[in-house]
């Protein structure tokens, strides 16, 4: 959208004029469609079937679609505790998913491990084998706190570029549209984490 | 219910041969237990469900607890009766050690409660329990090698990003590190 | 007959369609995020930090106690007490944060703090795209002022306002006691 | 005769004169929209007949016990909230009990009132959700649950304002409730009761009644009383089976014995049976409630030998149960003197539940054993903890 500034094509609205690009019709088609694959692991599940629910009403985001296969979705909902045992098949589902697709780390678990984090089943964040575009913290958020979050990636969606340097990465050949999947060893799972995809930050404590 | 002691005292008549000891129970509100020979386990546990005056058809909850400084580890069972709507009579069942003789008879026979549970235990304290009919790891994957529910078992190393830790979990994540250093 | 079941259990759906377009309690969507429920007064989302007055590093009510620390149930608190050039130890946190990626919202905090100085914020639209840079609350972003408490929690904040007076007008008559009674004993001492 | 279409074994099984099928294993799950959260079946069919089905456990293995052996009493009390998140109270209720047990402290008469009226409107909204959820696995995509939900969060309104969490309560405390009823907290309680049995009334007609799910409950999985009652099963699906064990009776835990209501029982123990259990026990239940905000009387919520908010027992063991709405909840904790006990168990019902999953399925079809385990009401959190 170099030809028109942003402040002309508020003029135009004014007067009628619905002046639009290519990028921004698509990218508002995809971020009001953005079809959830109907997936649940814990607590934030009953949260997100709640939102889903006449009160909170998830359709009027486009996305009351759970879809049961993963060949269909565009998000994937990580709604609790990912364990260990159930960490190689979020990633198969993943995988499965088409591109582009979307993660939402929905709740503590999910994100970091939250309460259970100690746990000798259970993953410490989603994020140490699938990327993750938005998280939600909460335990378990409310069902306004995941609508928040669903906004925040359609606004992530509607900021995707399709060309240049910096378009989405599904459009990246090169870029990787599936990601190892761990496999059970005799302690932990195998490799424990994707060090390609997650790097912590790290924390200094002195004491 | 008859009180414990006297079930030891018709058990002792029943069984003269099966060593049977009652556990005192620090707090005092709540009922000590008896302590089975692992030989007679089944056939006392069929004579408690179908004695007339105790009929104890229920077997809630059956757990393990590991004793690593007393060297065994232990299987719980708590019985109630249904049918008399009373209970708990607690029962134990000891190994001889925590590594090489770690077999118990199964009760599943007599309790299909216990079915799961001993599963249970079998996965995650390491009982092995004689005549279970599935004895299978059951909530860790089959390749799993440890036993996580006992004292020494000690966790993976995934503490790279401990951004709030104290106390153990500190220790870990320094420990993490200087590995890694 | 075959069939009244169904028939009966459409006529509800009917009625509840029909009755959705007047009964406010057949029609109970809330339009966030235009409209929004209203919190209750005990509602908890993450924890934060009180300050009094107007300074948000003088006025803090946290102590450095660490009991919140050692107390709460994930361990997603950690503090550092600061200290003075000597090395004696103040009683204020130089580091205070709080993983809001790992806290249930248990609120145990709040319950074992004995100086009113964590309590529960309502606020829940704090969804993120980064981890480890953005939820990772430290002391600064967790600071928040007294007014901003009653604010969100009136009653509560009304009654540990009560409560602080009183205990600060207990504090300051025992004090008043004691300086009475050293000035008399000091008066006595001479003769 | 043309066979390019045809495999082997169907040529087969033509020429000795029957329909042949292959044996055909299926793994229902950990991802399966008709299972409830992330269980596991490993199905063998033969047709569309059950012949072998093996429950898979672990996929939420949150290791509650572990983590409860190093957190301190008082910290347990938010992790039982996660064990059964959809009826939290009654797992604070479970462990509270057993604690108070081992401490010798007992809550005051009005804090048990309130414990009551949680407990029982958690059994509301459990059963609720059960019946819609049960009726989307049998096929009614949406409507059921949507009205379950409808009315769930009319509860879960007064839970937040209670305790200030529409799930994860925290509420209970040793000896106690954390903090008093805030203002006309009873009367909002009087006001969903009256919607609610308007609700149920509506509810039963558009479900109990329905061909439907008549057609896919009655007769199906059916349970004989002396195997529930050998294989441990509680709650509601031992007393549709005919078996009258409600540990409200039984045991009248907290002030239970001052409620005269009744205990619903099942005749076939099938399906259907577990579903109309549900149903009478949530009428019950507002029986319960309306006496209770009835009688509730004002004083403390805290036992007075109660000093601090955590504890810190002897040396001791105890076993606590309580009846949650999927059966009988037990709490076993062995405690050393020391600030978190050193064995903490669970005794979960939606887990043992499952023992015979496998005999009521067998020879059924497979959309019966979806129905089936949709009327034995699991939990995955309490399942694998």
């Amino acid at each position: 959208m170099s030809v028109l500034s942003d402040s002309l094509i508020e003029d135009l609205k004014k007067q009628g004029v619905l002046v639009t690009s290519i990028e921004a019709l698509y990218n508002w088609g995809r971020s009001n469609s953005v079809w959830p694959l109907q997936f649940g692991l814990a607590c934030c599940a009953i949260e997100m079937i709640a939102a889903s629910m006449a009160r909170f009403d998830l359709s009027r985001f486009g996305s009351e679609v759970f879809r049961p296969s993963p060949r269909q979705a565009d998000l994937m909902i990580v709604s609790g505790t990912v364990t260990k045992k159930m960490a190689p098949q979020v990633v198969r589902l993943f995988n499965q998913m088409p591109d582009p697709k979307y993660v939402i780390a929905m709740g503590a678990c999910a994100i970091s491990g939250g309460p259970f984090k100690q746990g000798y089943n259970v993953l410490k964040g989603v994020d140490r084998f699938i990327p993750v575009d938005i998280y939600i913290p909460g335990c378990p958020p409310r069902p306004e706190a995941l609508l928040h979050g669903l906004m925040e990636l359609q606004k992530k969606i509607r900021a995707q570029k399709l060309t240049g340097e910096n378009r989405a990465k599904y459009f990246d050949a090169a870029q990787p549209g599936e990601y190892p999947i761990p496999s059970f060893g005799e302690h932990d799972l195998e490799p424990s984490k994707n060090a390609a995809l997650w790097s912590p930050a790290q924390v200094a404590r002195k004491d | 219910m008859e009180t414990p002691e006297n079930i030891l005292a018709r058990l002792q008549a029943a069984f003269p041969s099966a060593k049977i000891e009652l556990l005192p129970n620090g707090c005092p509100s709540q009922p000590p237990s008896l302590l089975l020979d692992p030989a007679f386990a089944c056939e006392i546990a069929t004579f408690l469900k179908n004695d007339a005056a105790l009929r104890l058809d229920h077997a809630t909850n059956v757990t393990g607890v590991d004793w690593p400084k007393e060297g065994y580890i232990e299987a719980v069972y708590h019985l109630f009766s249904m049918e008399k709507k009373h209970g708990p009579l607690i029962i134990r069942l000891r190994t001889a050690n925590r590594d090489t003789a770690v077999v118990l008879p199964s009760l599943t026979p007599v309790w299909r409660s216990a079915d799961l549970q001993e599963r249970e235990i079998f996965d995650l304290f390491g009982i092995k329990f004689e005549g279970h009919p599935d004895l299978r790891r059951i909530l860790m994957w089959d390749g799993f090698k440890d036993h996580p529910m006992r004292k020494d078992y000690v966790a993976p190393d995934d503490f790279e990003y401990e951004p709030t830790a104290h106390d153990d979990v500190l220790e870990r994540a320094q420990q993490h590190f200087s590995k890694n250093a | 007959m075959l069939g009244t079941g169904i028939i009966r259990g459409l006529v509800v759906t009917a009625r509840n369609f029909l009755g959705s377009f007047y009964d406010r309690r057949r029609f109970v969507t809330v339009f966030y995020p235009e409209q929004k429920v209203e919190m209750p007064e005990r509602f908890r989302s993450f924890p934060f930090l009180v300050y009094d007055g107007e300074d948000a590093v003088r006025g803090l009510r946290c102590v450095a106690c660490k009991i919140c620390e050692k107390n709460c149930p994930p361990q997603c608190i950690y503090i550092v007490q600061q200290r003075d050039e000597k090395g004696k130890p103040l009683k204020h946190p130089a580091v205070f944060d709080l993983d809001i990626s790992v806290c249930m919202s248990c609120g145990i905090c709040v319950e074992v703090c004995p100086f009113d100085s964590i309590k529960m914020d309502k606020v829940f639209e704090v969804a993120e795209s980064a981890r480890f840079e953005k939820l990772l609350f430290g002391k600064a972003a967790l600071s928040k002022s007294n007014a901003y408490y009653r604010s969100v929690s009136p009653a509560d904040a009304g009654e540990t306002d009560a409560r602080l007076e009183e205990e600060k007008k207990a504090a300051a008559a025992k004090a008043q006691a004691a300086a009475q009674k050293k000035s008399a004993a000091q008066a006595q001492e001479p003769q | 005769m043309d066979t390019s279409f045809s495999s082997q074994k169907e040529i087969d099984a033509r020429e000795r004169g029957g329909l042949g099928t292959e044996r055909l294993e299926v793994a229902f799950g950990p991802h399966h929209p008709s299972t409830h959260g992330v269980f596991r079946m490993d199905v063998v069919l033969e047709g569309e007949k059950i012949v072998s089905l093996k429950p898979v456990f672990g996929y939420l293995h949150r290791n509650h016990e572990k983590i409860g052996e190093s957190v301190s009493y008082l910290g347990i009390i938010p992790y039982t909230d996660r064990l059964d998140y959809l009826c939290s109270p009654t797992s604070n209720w479970g462990f509270v009990l057993a604690c108070e047990k081992l401490a010798g402290l007992e809550a005051p008469e009005r804090a048990q009132y309130i414990r009551v009226i949680l407990a029982e409107l958690t059994r509301l909204v459990n059963h609720t959700c059960l019946a819609g959820f049960l009726a989307q696995d049998l096929g009614a995509m949406g409507t059921p649950l949507m009205y379950a939900f409808r009315e769930r969060e009319n509860i879960l309104d007064l839970f937040e304002s209670l305790t200030g969490a529409r799930m994860m309560v925290n509420y209970f405390r040793f000896g106690g409730c954390r903090c008093d009823l805030p203002e006309g907290w009873l009367q909002g309680v009087s006001r969903v009761l009256d919607a609610y049995s308007k609700f149920l009334d509506e509810f039963e007609a558009l479900l109990t009644g329905n061909e439907i799910l008549l057609q896919r409950t009655q007769g199906v999985g059916v349970l004989k009383a002396d195997l529930a009652i050998n294989a441990g099963i509680t709650g509601p699906c031992l007393r549709a089976s005919g078996v009258n064990y409600d540990l409200r009776k039984v045991d009248a835990y907290g002030i239970y014995s001052r409620f005269p209501f009744r205990v619903p029982i099942g005749e076939h123990g099938d399906c259907f049976d577990r579903y109309m259990v549900r149903i009478l026990e949530m009428r019950e239940s507002i029986g319960i409630l309306r006496q209770a905000v009835r009688e509730i009387p004002a004083g403390p919520i805290m036992d007075a030998k109660a000093k601090t908010r955590s504890i810190r027992p002897k040396a001791g063991e105890v076993y606590g149960r309580i009846e949650s709405p999927k059966g009988e909840l037990g709490f076993y904790l062995i405690a050393d003197g020391s600030p978190s006990p050193y064995r903490y168990r669970i005794r979960p019902p939606s887990f043992i539940n499952l023992t015979v999953l496998e005999e009521m399925c067998l020879g059924l079809t497979v959309a019966d054993a979806v129905a089936i385990l949709g009327s034995i009401d699991i939990v995955l959190g309490e399942v694998d903890r």
